[in-house]
């Protein structure tokens, strides 16, 4: 098997690629060769091919997010905006909080188990990346139908592996959501959220910079996780023998995470590090190419020194592994010894693997052969963006004029009995004791409301009483029937959720999950859904600090219902003056708010 | 009565952290000479009637779709000899 | 003076920061011990704190009996140190054989994170005595591997000393035999239990209750007397 | 490199709700006449140089002391034949 390296793709000019059969599209393959001025490398092709692909490059929804900076309202509170791992809000006495929600959807129907479990360790180290200790975690989950047997599957599974994993980081739960709707069937939503605090002066960004400074890989060994569609590279291009196969299925290992949160922290606090990144959906391509791209060097990266799990990984599968509880850090010479002995002593493999150059390429070795030779940008932040067709549903008219008025009404007590019955009965209004009873509410010692609360809610600093609440809403029915009512629904009923509690609203994150972009209703819908949410959030005065859209959620050709699901942070000066939904005690008086 | 084992091991390429803790405790018990641990599961199952080839297709079928789950796990059926 | 209850973090020990708080609202000092340091410090007295210490990889607690520490915890809990396991440091305390019984997956098969009830038996040892024999208490559960299980000759002889220290009372929230919640050794200087007292120190969080601080005044009484 | 095989079950009086778990499954899924299933686990160990009874002898040592609790578990050892 001969080496792709930049060499020989300059001599093989006209080398047929399986760009296709990486998702990519002509127009793609051929920017790519422009931007290169050749064909690239597998390697490259691998890079090029994760990195722009719809969930890294956000290709049909950026046009779209754009007005959630465009209409962001007048903050102080914004430390760190839109574009970084997570957002990070100021809450005042010198703390800062971040938090974000993320989806697993896709993997957790595959593998519910280990799909939600690495959902939630993905997010962790999100919140980790910034600087701040994670201090809760979140889960709203929609499903098929509860009486269809593979809910049976999916649900049990899903639930165990949010708690599985975050029970064992000691995260607590401090709330959810759980619906149940036929729509979700063949297309469950996991969407996970963590929290995390920090003081102001420890927030850290994802970007490589200062000639020298030394790239370390550190946490669990590389294997070939999560990396089934880039097996046709390392056969098609360079060897005729069958794909080998590789596990699609990414494989959690929360102990080690908890490890990487410790061993993290601790170097945090010893100031070791430059520059920080998280290794998520595509692994050390993204890692790479987002810290070269966001600082002000370049990046020499030695691949053959990554430690492996699975010696027979190809270095385009390295690049493109997706094994779980990684972390690459830019750390000063001076300062490299220190920080491998920190994560010496939480037993967490740290190598350095590169350095930063000041030259303006991302170029990759393996054993002293080039086999990348990029820009950065071009890779991490130039990817392709869409103007996706839309337009409004010609079904949408039907649908909202099919009203509840039409529905037969109960006759009589009886039938009234019935009703009522069947609705609090119902699944979605039942107690969601089952799953939450699995999930630690209480580890860390700093809960202060947790289920069966509106809002969870976190003390943050113990001498002073400081909080923060955070609620999680989102409906997918009033989303269907109109996009930028039900997404302002959603907004609003966290927005109330974090007031209720006795919190103020400060910042709002949001997981915009959708069906195929390539379909014009459904492009509609997701491009109403934000424009709710850019104004909806610039009317409440709380800007959005980040979030995460999944497109494709749909069985064959039908999508799930539209489904923003939005989160608010608030914060609350005195813990002690939370409001809890219990009545406290007998002869209070009730009042009703609004109209 | 007959017994069944059904062995369910994690695929080899699939990450088996409790296999890799198991392994790296073992130089500080003293245990060297191991070079790799794998954990899984093991079932016994106690057949009624005899153990023939219809019986031991319908456990095949068991450990396939219900034991095991292939996504990550492979599975060995074997018929245990009495003792 | 003031004691010194030294609390112990593993890889993956999740509540040796709270359980270092609750030594602290209590008025005795936590410090900190490390699994791979045989040094106790001249600690007073052990808390092995809740977690998943190696993941509960194995079985619980089992990974975790190896460490450096635990040489130095067992030799001196064999010479009286007062030792407390909660949850995870219960199930590291019955691996080291410093408690009998082992334990084993809820009966359910589920995780599960509760407001448990407990009846305590045994208000004479080191970490019960700010309690009355028979008070009920209610603090947080939270585990998958809590079902105590040891053979009826054991059970007997425990229910005969009364080392029984406390039952899980309304629910048996994991199967434990004979609504086990904690025990003690013979000389009543060990106490392993499944829930979490540190949980369990200060109005408003958690639980909302204080029924865990008697747990950590014991200790301190216990030290400052002698 | 050898590999060696150690099964570790539940005593058989002690109660093995995992294994109930399978076997109450079972009827639901269309299989009758299994009498009983009882669940454990199956450490595969990759052992460098010669498995002789020396080796055996440490390998039952390391099953007895780390990967059995005898409390509640009983182990066997094997020596698993190359295919
Ligand atoms: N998946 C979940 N994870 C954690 N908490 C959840 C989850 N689902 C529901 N909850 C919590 O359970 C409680 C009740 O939920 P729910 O019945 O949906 O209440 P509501 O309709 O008021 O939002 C809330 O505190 C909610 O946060």
């Amino acid at each position: 098997m001969t080496l792709d390296t930049v060499k020989h793709a300059e001599q093989t000019s006209d080398t047929p690629q399986p760009w296709a059969e990486l998702g990519l599209k002509q127009d793609e393959y051929d920017r790519i060769r422009e931007i290169l001025d050749r064909r690239p490398t597998g390697a490259e092709l691998a890079m090029y091919s994760v990195m722009w692909s719809e969930h890294c490059s956000y290709k049909s929804s950026k046009v779209h997010l754009r007005q959630f900076g465009e209409k962001a309202p007048q903050t102080d509170a914004l430390l760190v905006g839109i574009g970084e791992n997570a957002g990070v809000v100021d809450v005042g006495q010198g703390y800062a909080v971040t938090f974000k929600i993320e989806s697993h959807n896709h993997p957790s129907y595959v593998e519910p188990y280990q799909g939600a479990a690495t959902g939630v360790g993905g997010i962790v180290r999100d919140i980790l990346a910034m600087g701040a200790r994670p201090v809760a975690v979140m889960d709203p989950l929609r499903f098929g139908a509860a009486d269809h047997p593979d809910t049976k599957r999916v649900l049990p599974g899903v639930v165990a592996g949010v708690g599985g994993y975050g029970n064992c980081l000691g995260l607590p739960n401090i709330g959810g959501e759980v619906v149940f709707d036929a729509c979700y069937q063949g297309n469950p939503l996991v969407n996970a959220l963590c929290i995390g605090v920090m003081k102001h002066e420890d927030i850290h960004l994802a970007k490589a910079s200062g000639a020298g400074n030394k790239v370390i890989l550190y946490g669990a060994r590389t294997g070939g996780d999560g990396i089934g569609g880039v097996s046709v590279l390392a056969s098609e291009t360079f060897d005729d023998s069958k794909p080998t196969k590789r596990p699609a299925v990414q494989v959690g290992d929360p102990f080690q995470e908890k490890l990487l949160i410790e061993c993290t922290l601790e170097i945090f606090r010893e100031d070791l590090v430059d520059g920080i990144q998280d290794l998520g959906g595509a692994g050390l391509s993204c890692a790479t190419s987002e810290l070269a791209s966001a600082g002000s060097g370049g990046m020499r990266v030695e691949l053959d020194t990554v430690p492996l799990r699975d010696a027979t990984l190809s270095p385009e599968e390295i690049l493109m592994s997706e094994s779980q509880e990684r972390m690459c850090a830019i750390v000063e010479p001076g300062k490299v010894e220190r920080f491998l002995e920190i994560c010496e002593k939480w037993d967490v493999i740290a190598t350095v693997i590169g350095e930063v150059t000041d030259g303006d390429r991302l170029e990759i070795f393996w054993h002293g052969e080039q086999i990348v030779d990029v820009p950065p940008r071009t890779v991490a932040h130039e990817g392709p963006v869409y103007e996706r067709p839309y337009a409004r549903p010609d079904w949408q008219d039907a649908l909202q004029a099919d009203d509840a008025n039409a529905l037969p009404r109960p006759a009589g007590g009886d039938e009234l009995r019935a009703a009522a019955l069947a609705l609090i009965s119902s699944p979605n209004q039942a107690s969601k004791a089952w799953v939450t009873d699995q999930y630690d509410r209480f580890v860390q010692g700093n809960t202060v409301l947790a289920q069966p609360e509106d809002s969870g809610m976190i003390r943050i600093d113990e001498s002073t009483n400081l909080g923060v609440a955070v609620a999680t809403d989102g409906n997918g029915r009033y989303a269907k029937l109109d996009p930028y009512t039900g997404a302002q629904l959603a907004l609003a009923e966290a927005y109330r959720n974090v007031a209720a509690s006795g919190a103020t609203p400060l910042a709002v994150s949001d997981c915009l999950n959708f069906g195929s972009p390539e379909d014009p209703d459904v492009m509609w819908q997701f491009a109403e859904a934000c424009r709710a949410l850019a104004d909806g959030c610039l009317e409440l005065g709380t800007p959005v600090t980040g979030g995460n859209v999944s497109l494709y959620n749909q069985t064959g050709d039908t999508a799930i219902h539209p489904t923003p699901v939005v989160a608010v942070l608030g914060v609350i000066d005195d813990v002690t003056r939370r409001t809890p939904i219990a009545f406290a005690e007998e002869g209070q008086l009730l009042y009703l708010l609004g109209d | 009565m007959a017994r069944v084992v059904v062995d369910v091991m994690l695929k080899p390429e699939i990450l088996d952290p409790q296999g890799q803790a198991v392994q790296r405790a073992l130089p500080r018990l003293g245990f060297d000479g191991i070079a790799d641990v794998r954990q899984g599961k093991r079932f016994e199952l106690e057949v009624e009637g005899p153990v023939d080839d219809a019986a031991l297709a319908r456990i095949r079928e068991l450990a396939q779709t219900f034991l095991a789950n292939t996504v990550i796990e492979d599975f060995a059926v074997k018929v245990e000899e009495k003792q | 003076m003031t004691a010194r209850v030294g609390v112990v973090t593993f890889p993956g020990t999740l509540d040796d920061r709270d359980t270092q708080r609750a030594v602290r609202i209590a008025g005795a000092e936590p410090v900190p011990l490390w699994h791979r340091d045989k040094d106790l410090q001249q600690v007073d007295a052990v808390v092995l704190p809740g977690g998943f210490s190696y993941g509960d990889y194995l079985r619980s607690g089992a990974i975790s009996r190896f460490s450096p520490v635990m040489e130095s915890i067992i030799a001196g809990a064999k010479d009286g140190l007062p030792v407390l396991g909660i949850c995870n440091g219960f199930q590291v305390l019955t691996e080291s054989h410093l408690l009998p019984g082992a334990m084993l997956r809820n009966n359910h098969l589920h995780f599960i994170c509760r407001e448990q009830k407990l009846r305590v038996e045994n208000a004479n040892t080191a970490w019960t005595a700010d309690y009355t024999a028979a008070q009920e208490i209610s603090i947080p559960l939270k585990n998958i591997d809590g079902r105590y299980t040891a053979d009826e000759h054991t059970l007997d002889e425990l229910e005969a000393e009364g080392r029984v220290v406390f039952r899980y009372v309304d629910v048996n929230p994991n199967g434990s035999l004979r609504d086990i919640a904690g025990i003690t050794n013979a000389a009543g200087n060990v106490v392993g239990l499944m829930p979490h007292p540190e949980h369990a120190v200060e109005p408003l969080i958690g639980t909302g209750q204080t029924d865990g601080l008697g747990f950590f005044t014991s200790i301190l009484k216990r030290l400052v007397n002698t």
